[in-house]
């Protein structure tokens, strides 16, 4: 199909099913459930589209399109597709299906919760299409506001409360991304100002006098500063990330799914498709700080999930520290004196690792949510100590639910072992003790989720209320369980399947990395020579 | 005494003088309107002679002819109001008509 | 002294004294005397002053028409006490302290100007021909001609050279004037007709 | 040939999962819960492995003309036999084969990575004193599929590496990351006995989860709210995939090609031991003690990754023939450093990288505490006692025989990483973990308990052997082990079964007139683990093994006489070893019954539990038949990296590694040593359990503080739990305090910081800002109002007003512009 026709249906599909859903008849449930699962099927069904016309061996961007926006200040409708991008489009596409499926739960004001649902999958393949800066950051902002409606209205007892929380903390990191988007706009380009990031791409990996006039280095520091805050609290790193537990647990199910599995990924993707070949020189300037708020978010989210009763507060948590390995992957990137990165391929394999993470925790992750909203929709509540034997009386669901849990453990031949692993493995070339705290996350991560196992599916009987609510699982949850077991058993077993999608985008961004770095570095001599 | 720019703008003065005076002292709505007669003839009087004895020209006369005619538009419009003024009071003494006083 | 010199003694006095009697006197219908006398001499003066055609017009308008109008407008309303209405003595001196300190200065303004300079540079910076002073004294009268040129939208004062766009005639305003004047008679002659009191 | 073994092996170690994949996905539905098929299904995978894996090993060896067992013909001719000391007087002649060795030594090619080519070479000569076996491997490899480049590098190769790669999970430029495959003889002969046991413990388990064949099972160890049993359906099938999912990890495990296919594996043996051991999850101890063994694992796995980090980034590569390659070794073995303790690498793709000597230090560290979590070594070692939770086969094949020896293993085969420093820390941690053991074991009393403590200490005399030098003595242990141990297992899970999950040996006694089959092989295993023999005559496995470790162990202290201990406790716990195996056989099955109700209803096990008693039996017997000159000792000696067989002397921290030479100089005085103690250890076991000439309790009463020390296993739980456990819980705790009090505290604070701003700025709006417009507006208000009375509607003060401010405006004009 036509690139352009192609993204830009993945992108307003969704919205366009919205569009219908809004004139049709809000008594007829069933309807609306299957023709928003329809849109959503459709949607994946055109990702996949996108897979099969990718060509994984080309590094850059893919059927890039190219339309005039807003001409007068040079902002443009791009979009565009690479390695980086095609695998989180993918994910986007799946969790939102199955999240349509669990969202069967839902029992008031369908008419206006599907079609926020589908308003908010438009605006999340928005973000990870657009190419432009302004694209991006609306399509950033579209997805903002039906994701505080789905909590604030379908959301649990404290609903308010983590809407508005939620939305503050998101808004604020929008902010300072708005400024240095700004800055980046005004201050690039020389004589025309550009969205472009392509574009902004290339001039931070100019010539060393293009950077010493605009984009100079210690002006990529201030930019990835704030781009790096405004991701983080997206993504997100201890201590900006009090926002995740209290908007897991209050968002309804399939919204803590998509919360869990896509949002999340928005923070990890913004950094690496925006903040990094945006400022090279910044990015190693803090590459430390990143990699040791990466570490501190693997141990302190562990911990923290240690302490939790709530089930669903341990999910978020462990979102927490998992998100913590994506930090750390991307950052490992170690310079030398000569400006010359140190043995490249191993941050290479941090990117790659943190990229499979994000997918893996997608998986995993919203799987979790899903199974705690399996059980919370029967017995309506999540007291960790007030469940038990549910292996006897649910045994599909606790086989399901093991096997997901293990994969946000980090079990071989699951997706979760991949992505850390490789991220720790890459992160000993970048430096030792930040290695061994990131490792050491493997022992916190098996105590708290074996122990969270235990209090829930094993032990003699149930502990807690409504024990008489405790039906077998449908084939409808069974469903959606299963396809994200066996996606985390493919992609655990068969890693390069994605890696081999992403291989050629990432190893270009680290040569762009390199390229930009060394050119910046001689911008800055030539600014001291120059005072 | 020979006619001269000064004097005729000393005699302007006067009538113009005398004029403003007699606007501020009539009560008689009638005696008003002849003070302002007085002054448009004093003005009368400086524009006839800035014409006869500066580079004016003909424009002076022009002038005094057109304020000639609107003193006689507004001397025929102003007693009407006087005459409706005193129809609708029965006196034309211009301090009862105080409804504009703040 | 010539028969100039008289005529204008005499005719600046006339004017100044009929002036002040209107100011002094009580009585409306001698206003209106008083007020005939200033006009009058005034006319003389635009004589002397070589505007007969203003002068003419003055006499004819003001001394036949304005004035006939008032004395009319006296008689409508002077029933009895409102013919003289007096104002109080207080009222008067202020109004005559204000009057001579304006007059001082309006004499005092006017007495510091050099009109002979002041009408040399403006010749000067207008680049225009003076006009000569003198009115071609042909059969028709002194301004006769130029006037009624001048209301038809010709100059004929300012030469050929300057007859072009700068110095257009009078013809626009006088045309308004006119508009000006008919309407003031309708407007007067609407609101003066007889209106029924509603009080009555 | 490579191809053939690379494919017999794959369908052994793929069978497995097929058979769980099959079991899992159809085993719940309806009734067939109450069917043997998974069973069968199992062990027709694990067996159909079994016969894999042995012919496998019988191609390798035809493959080769068994030049293994040709090339120690020398040897042997050498050395007569193990108790024959007269060899002394050969070794003059040996050592110009030594020099010879030393002067060509035999570097490994620098291996291409080949995808699913299988590709051999030369990596050790396991002989190097044998001078004759040149001629021998030269007709090896002659045999062999294509000739080798390296051979003419000559001296002594026998045996043949197959290594290739299955398929790749990933690759970052010159990082590439895949499942591959090592074929030597160590993983034949693991192969083959891994699938053995498995096969007869399938077996056994058919007969011993018989009872989970039903709709209505009760468990008797769970209580339930209302005072009852529990009651639940049988999970017949699930122990069964469970087993076989097991089997196919440590499969995979043993058939890895680089270490880090041994970290996936190592973890899935891992979760498959937490979910075995958590079989009957309805019990809270069950469900903990798998909590505990999966993350007492992980600990030792956080070091494994560490050495796993080590390595990738120094190496670059993961896989073992390439790292083996890299590291350079001169010609007495000693890893070759720089000025300043570093070590260049030759990297496989042909460049070096100076990597600081603490570093490989770090690293063989970081995987043997790997190897410390697995085989339940010091400090680790608690979970496996606890592991005794999960149904006895699970203990007889996890727990003894197959995953906590792949720890062993794994220190065996990543044996050319460790440098000496690291090989002094194994020894002594295996030498501290095998007296620890024993001692617990001595005053354990659950049957399953004092053979769980027997295994640990039994996996310390492996390490310990590993780590005084003794490359084939630990593995040759491990294999042995494995046989007498599964059996032993085995044999008490028969008598759980017989007494009806009675585990008290102190509720038993005289259960051979019950169950003789069991009693008899139980002796057999007891015999082969405690080291006894009629030297010259007949001598078990276990006398073998454990003579050949405690051989090298008396060579490393004769060479190194700091280290006394390495050899003083092995000997000790040779005879605690035999006293408390026979303790525990005399408890059980000798005397008289103590518990009337257990013996009464005691009966033998049927025929599908008794058959892999007996087919074990012979193995744990005879399998080690010929001692270093047996079968088996060979073929695992073949294995063994080139520069063990001479030793290293004195190396940089000063340890001198005895050579084979000098093990053997001293083989008969520790195997005397060995034997005596083991047999006191007998006597004594005899005399206070088999005679009752002294009475047990009153010892007891008399060493009551040792007794308790012991049976509180050291304390090393409640040590563990105030050092670590509780202060985890603590910090948890603290770490979440901090999320909800001071860091959402601190956004609550800055948020109600706002509401406070925004009611100041309310305030300042309304009072300040709308104050100042409404002044103005008032102002203005009362300024015209104040001017009102300038309006007073006369038309004549109006005129009188205009006069006096043009005359006013005047005077200022002329006042302020005089002329």
């Amino acid at each position: 199909m036509n690139p352009e026709v192609l993204l830009s249906l993945i992108i307003f599909a969704p919205a366009v099913g919205a569009f219908f859903l809004a004139f049709m008849d809000g008594r007829a449930v069933d309807q609306l459930r299957g023709f928003t699962l329809f849109t959503t099927i459709v949607t994946f069904g055109l990702s996949i589209l996108l897979w099969v016309q990718f060509d994984s061996s080309v590094s850059g961007i893919q059927m890039a399109v190219e339309l005039p926006w807003i001409p007068s200040w040079n902002i443009w409708y791009r979009l565009g597709v690479d390695g980086i991008s095609l695998p989180l489009v993918l994910l986007t596409g799946l969790v939102s299906m199955l999240a349509a499926v669990a969202s069967w739960s839902i029992n008031r004001l369908h008419k206006g919760y599907f079609i926020l649902f589908l308003l908010l999958e438009s605006g999340m393949m928005g973000v990870f299409l657009a190419l432009d800066f302004f694209l991006f950051y609306v399509f950033w902002e579209v997805m903002l506001l039906p994701m505080y409606f789905l909590i604030g209205i379908w959301g649990g007892p404290r609903k308010e409360y983590a809407a508005i929380k939620f939305f503050l903390f998101t808004l604020a990191g929008s902010i300072l991304m708005l400024i240095a988007m700004l800055m980046l706009y005004f201050q690039t380009g020389g004589q025309e100002h550009s969205f472009n990031l392509i574009e902004l791409a290339r001039v931070a990996s100019g010539t060393s006098e293009h950077l010493t006039q605009g984009l100079t280095p210690s002006m990529q520091i201030t930019a990835f500063i704030l781009l790096f805050i405004g991701f983080a609290i997206k993504m997100p790193v201890v201590p900006v990330h009090t926002w995740l537990p209290d908007a897991h647990v209050e968002a309804p199910t399939p919204i803590s799914m998509i919360l869990a599995g896509v949002l999340l990924k928005m923070g990890g993707y913004g950094i690496i498709r925006i903040a990094f070949p945006l400022c090279p020189w910044g990015t190693q300037a803090a590459a430390w700080v990143l990699v040791a708020i990466g570490a501190i978010s693997i141990i302190y989210g562990a911990f923290a999930a240690l302490a939790q009763t709530d089930f669903k507060r341990l999910v978020a948590y462990s979102s927490v520290s998992h998100m913590g390995y994506v930090l750390i992957g991307l950052a490992v990137w170690k310079m030398n004196e000569a400006s010359q990165t140190v043995n490249a391929d191993m941050w290479n394999m941090g990117i790659s690792g943190a990229m499979f993470q994000m997918i893996a925790h997608g998986i995993s992750s919203s799987g979790m949510f899903f199974m705690v909203g399996v059980i919370y929709d029967r017995v309506h509540h999540r007291n960790l100590n007030e469940f038990g034997g549910l292996t006897a009386r649910m045994p599909l669901y606790s086989g399901l639910s093991a096997g997901i849990f293990f994969a946000g453990l980090g079990l071989p031949g699951l997706c979760g072992f991949i992505g850390e692993v490789f991220v720790v493995l890459s992160s000993w070339n970048f430096s030792h003790v930040l290695a061994v705290i990131a490792a050491s996350g493997v022992i916190l991560t098996a105590g708290y989720i074996l122990w969270a196992l235990q209090r829930v599916y094993l032990g003699p009987e149930y502990k807690g209320p409504h024990a008489e609510d405790i039906t077998p699982i449908s084939t409808r949850e069974a469903t959606v369980g299963a396809v994200l077991l066996a996606l985390a058993i493919i992609l655990g077993v068969f890693p390069n399947l994605l890696f081999s999608m992403m291989n050629a985008s990432i190893t270009e961004l680290v040569t762009h990395m390199q390229t930009g770095y060394e050119h910046a570095a001689a911008a800055v001599q030539n600014l001291q020579a120059m005072r | 005494m020979q006619p001269s720019l000064s004097g005729y703008l000393l005699i302007g003065a006067v009538l113009f003088t005398c004029g403003v005076v007699c606007m501020a002292t009539r009560r008689n709505a009638i005696g008003v309107l002849m003070g302002v007669e007085l002054v448009l003839n004093g003005a009368n009087v400086n524009l006839v002679a800035f014409s006869r004895y500066t580079t004016l020209g003909i424009d002076g006369q022009i002038y005094s002819l057109f304020i000639i005619v609107l003193a006689a538009a507004e001397a025929a419009l102003a007693l009407a109001i006087a005459l409706n003024f005193y129809n609708n009071h029965l006196t034309i003494d211009v301090d009862k008509a105080s409804s504009l006083k703040g | 002294m010539n028969g100039e010199a008289v005529f204008f003694t005499l005719f600046t006095v006339s004017a100044c004294l009929g002036a002040l009697a209107v100011v002094v006197s009580q009585n409306v219908v001698r206003m209106a005397f008083w007020l005939i006398i200033c006009l009058g001499s005034t006319a003389g003066l635009f004589f002397l002053a070589d505007a007969d055609f203003v002068g003419a017009v003055q006499l004819l308008i003001y001394v036949g028409g304005t004035l006939v109008l008032l004395v009319f407008a006296v008689m409508l309303t002077s029933s009895g006490p409102y013919v003289k209405i007096e104002t109080s003595p207080g009222e008067v001196i202020l109004a005559g302290m204000i009057g001579l300190l304006f007059l001082f200065m309006v004499i005092a303004a006017q007495t510091g100007i050099d009109w002979e300079g002041t009408g040399s540079r403006i010749a000067e910076a207008s680049e225009i021909d003076p006009p000569d002073g003198t009115f071609d004294t042909g059969a028709e009268g002194h301004t006769l001609r130029p006037i009624g040129m001048s209301l038809l939208g010709l100059r004929p004062d300012r030469g050929a050279a300057a007859s072009g766009t700068l110095f257009t005639g009078y013809l626009l305003p006088f045309e308004i004037v006119s508009v000006h004047l008919l309407v003031v008679l309708v407007g007067a002659a609407y609101l003066a007709r007889a209106k029924r009191r509603r009080e009555a | 040939m490579g191809d053939t073994l690379k494919t017999l092996l794959m369908i052994a170690w793929l069978l497995p999962l097929f058979g769980f994949a099959v079991e899992i996905l159809w085993g719940p539905r309806g009734d067939r819960r109450t069917t043997r098929w998974p069973a069968w299904m199992a062990v027709a995978c694990i067996g159909s492995g079994f016969l894999c894996s042995l012919s496998a090993l019988l191609i390798w060896g035809s493959g080769t003309d068994w030049a293994v067992l040709q090339s120690h013909d020398s040897h042997d001719a050498g050395h007569a036999a193990p108790s024959d000391t007269h060899h002394e007087g050969v070794e003059p002649q040996e050592h110009p084969a030594h020099e010879s060795a030393q002067q060509n030594p035999i570097r490994p090619t620098a291996p291409v990575r080949a995808n699913d080519a299988a590709r051999w070479h030369l990596t050790t000569a396991a002989d190097g004193h044998a001078s004759d076996a040149h001629q021998n491997a030269h007709t090896a490899a002659g045999h062999t599929d294509s000739p080798s480049d390296s051979a003419a590098s000559s001296h002594g190769q026998v045996p043949l590496v197959y290594h290739g790669t299955i398929y790749r999970l990933a690759a970052f430029g010159s990082l590439i990351l895949s499942i591959d495959y090592y074929i030597d003889s160590l993983t034949l002969v693991m192969f083959t006995m891994v699938t053995l046991i498995a096969t007869c413990i399938h077996l056994f388990a058919i007969g011993y989860m018989s009872d989970e064949l039903t709709d209505e099972y009760v468990d008797h160890f769970v209580h339930t709210s209302d005072g009852g049993h529990l009651h639940r359906q049988g999970r017949f099938y699930r122990f069964f995939a469970f087993l076989s999912l097991f089997c196919f990890s440590m499969l995979g495990l043993v058939l890895a090609g680089n270490i880090f296919q041994v970290f996936i594996f190592w973890e899935l043996v891992g979760i498959c031991s937490y979910l075995l051991i958590g079989f009957y999850t309805e019990r809270h101890s069950a469900s903990t003690a798998a909590n505990k063994a999966f993350i007492m694992n992980r600990v030792g796995d956080f070091g494994f990754l560490i050495g796993l980090m080590v390595i990738w980034t120094w190496f670059g590569t993961f896989q073992f023939s390439d790292l083996f390659a890299s590291l350079p070794r001169d010609d007495a073995g000693r890893v070759v450093t720089g000025e300043y303790g570093e070590v260049a690498l030759a990297l496989p793709d042909g460049s070096s990288k100076q990597i600081p000597y603490t570093l490989l230090v770090v690293a063989g560290l970081g995987v043997f505490a790997g190897c410390i979590g697995k085989s339940a070594q010091f400090p680790l070692q608690t979970w496996l006692p606890d592991a005794m939770e999960g149904p006895t086969p699970v203990s007889a094949l996890v727990h003894s025989a197959t995953m906590v020896a792949a720890g062993v293993y794994l220190t065996g085969r990543f044996y050319p990483m460790f440098v000496p420093e690291v090989l002094l820390v194994i020894a002594y941690i295996g030498a501290v973990t095998l007296f620890l053991a024993a001692t617990i074991a001595v005053v354990a009393t659950d049957i399953k308990k004092v053979l769980a403590y027997s295994t640990i200490s039994q996996l310390g005399y492996m390490v310990l052997g590993l780590g005084v030098f003794g490359w084939a003595a630990g593995l040759f242990h491990l294999i042995t082990h494995a046989f007498f141990k599964s059996l032993m297992f085995l044999c008490s899970g028969s008598v759980i079964h017989g007494c009806h999950h009675e585990q008290e040996m102190t509720r038993m006694g005289g259960l051979r007139h019950r169950m003789p089959i069991t009693a008899f092989t139980m002796l057999v295993g007891v015999i082969a683990i405690a080291g006894l023999s009629i030297p010259g005559l007949i001598a078990f496995s276990g006398y073998h093994s454990k003579d050949a470790i405690v051989a090298t162990a008396l060579a490393f202290i004769q060479a190194n006489p700091g280290h006394f201990l390495l050899f003083l406790l092995p000997l000790l716990t040779a005879g605690i070893t035999a006293f408390y195996m026979f303790r525990l056989w005399f408890m059980t099955f000798a005397g008289e019954p103590r518990d009337a109700h257990v013996y009464d209803h005691a009966h033998e096990s049927p025929w599908i539990m008794t058959l892999p008693l007996l087919i074990l039996a012979p193995l744990a017997a005879f399998c080690a038949t010929g001692g270093e000159d047996g079968l088996l000792y060979r073929l695992l000696a073949g294995s063994e990296p080139n520069y063990v067989a001479a030793g290293v002397s004195s190396t940089a921290s000063g340890l001198t590694l005895p050579g084979h030479h000098a093990i053997h100089e001293v083989h008969s005085t520790a195997g005397t040593w060995a034997l005596v103690a083991a047999i006191a250890g007998t006597l004594l076991a005899w005399v206070l359990y088999g005679t009752k000439a002294v009475r047990v309790e009153d010892m007891k009463r008399q060493m009551a503080g040792l007794h308790r020390f012991l049976t509180h296993k050291w304390y090393f739980d409640e040590l563990y739990d105030a050092l670590f456990v509780q202060p985890v819980h603590q910090v948890a705790r603290f770490f979440a305090w901090i999320d909800r009090t001071l860091i959402d505290g601190i956004v609550h604070f800055a948020a109600r910081l706002t509401v406070l701003a925004s009611r100041w700025d309310r305030l300042f709006d309304e009072l300040f800002i709308d104050g100042l417009v409404n002044l103005v507006g008032r102002a203005t208000f009362s300024v015209g109002r104040s001017f009102h009375v300038v309006q007073t509607g006369r038309l004549r003060q109006y005129v009188m007003f205009i006069v006096v401010g043009v005359v006013a405006l005047f005077a200022v004009l002329f006042t302020t512009f005089p002329r």
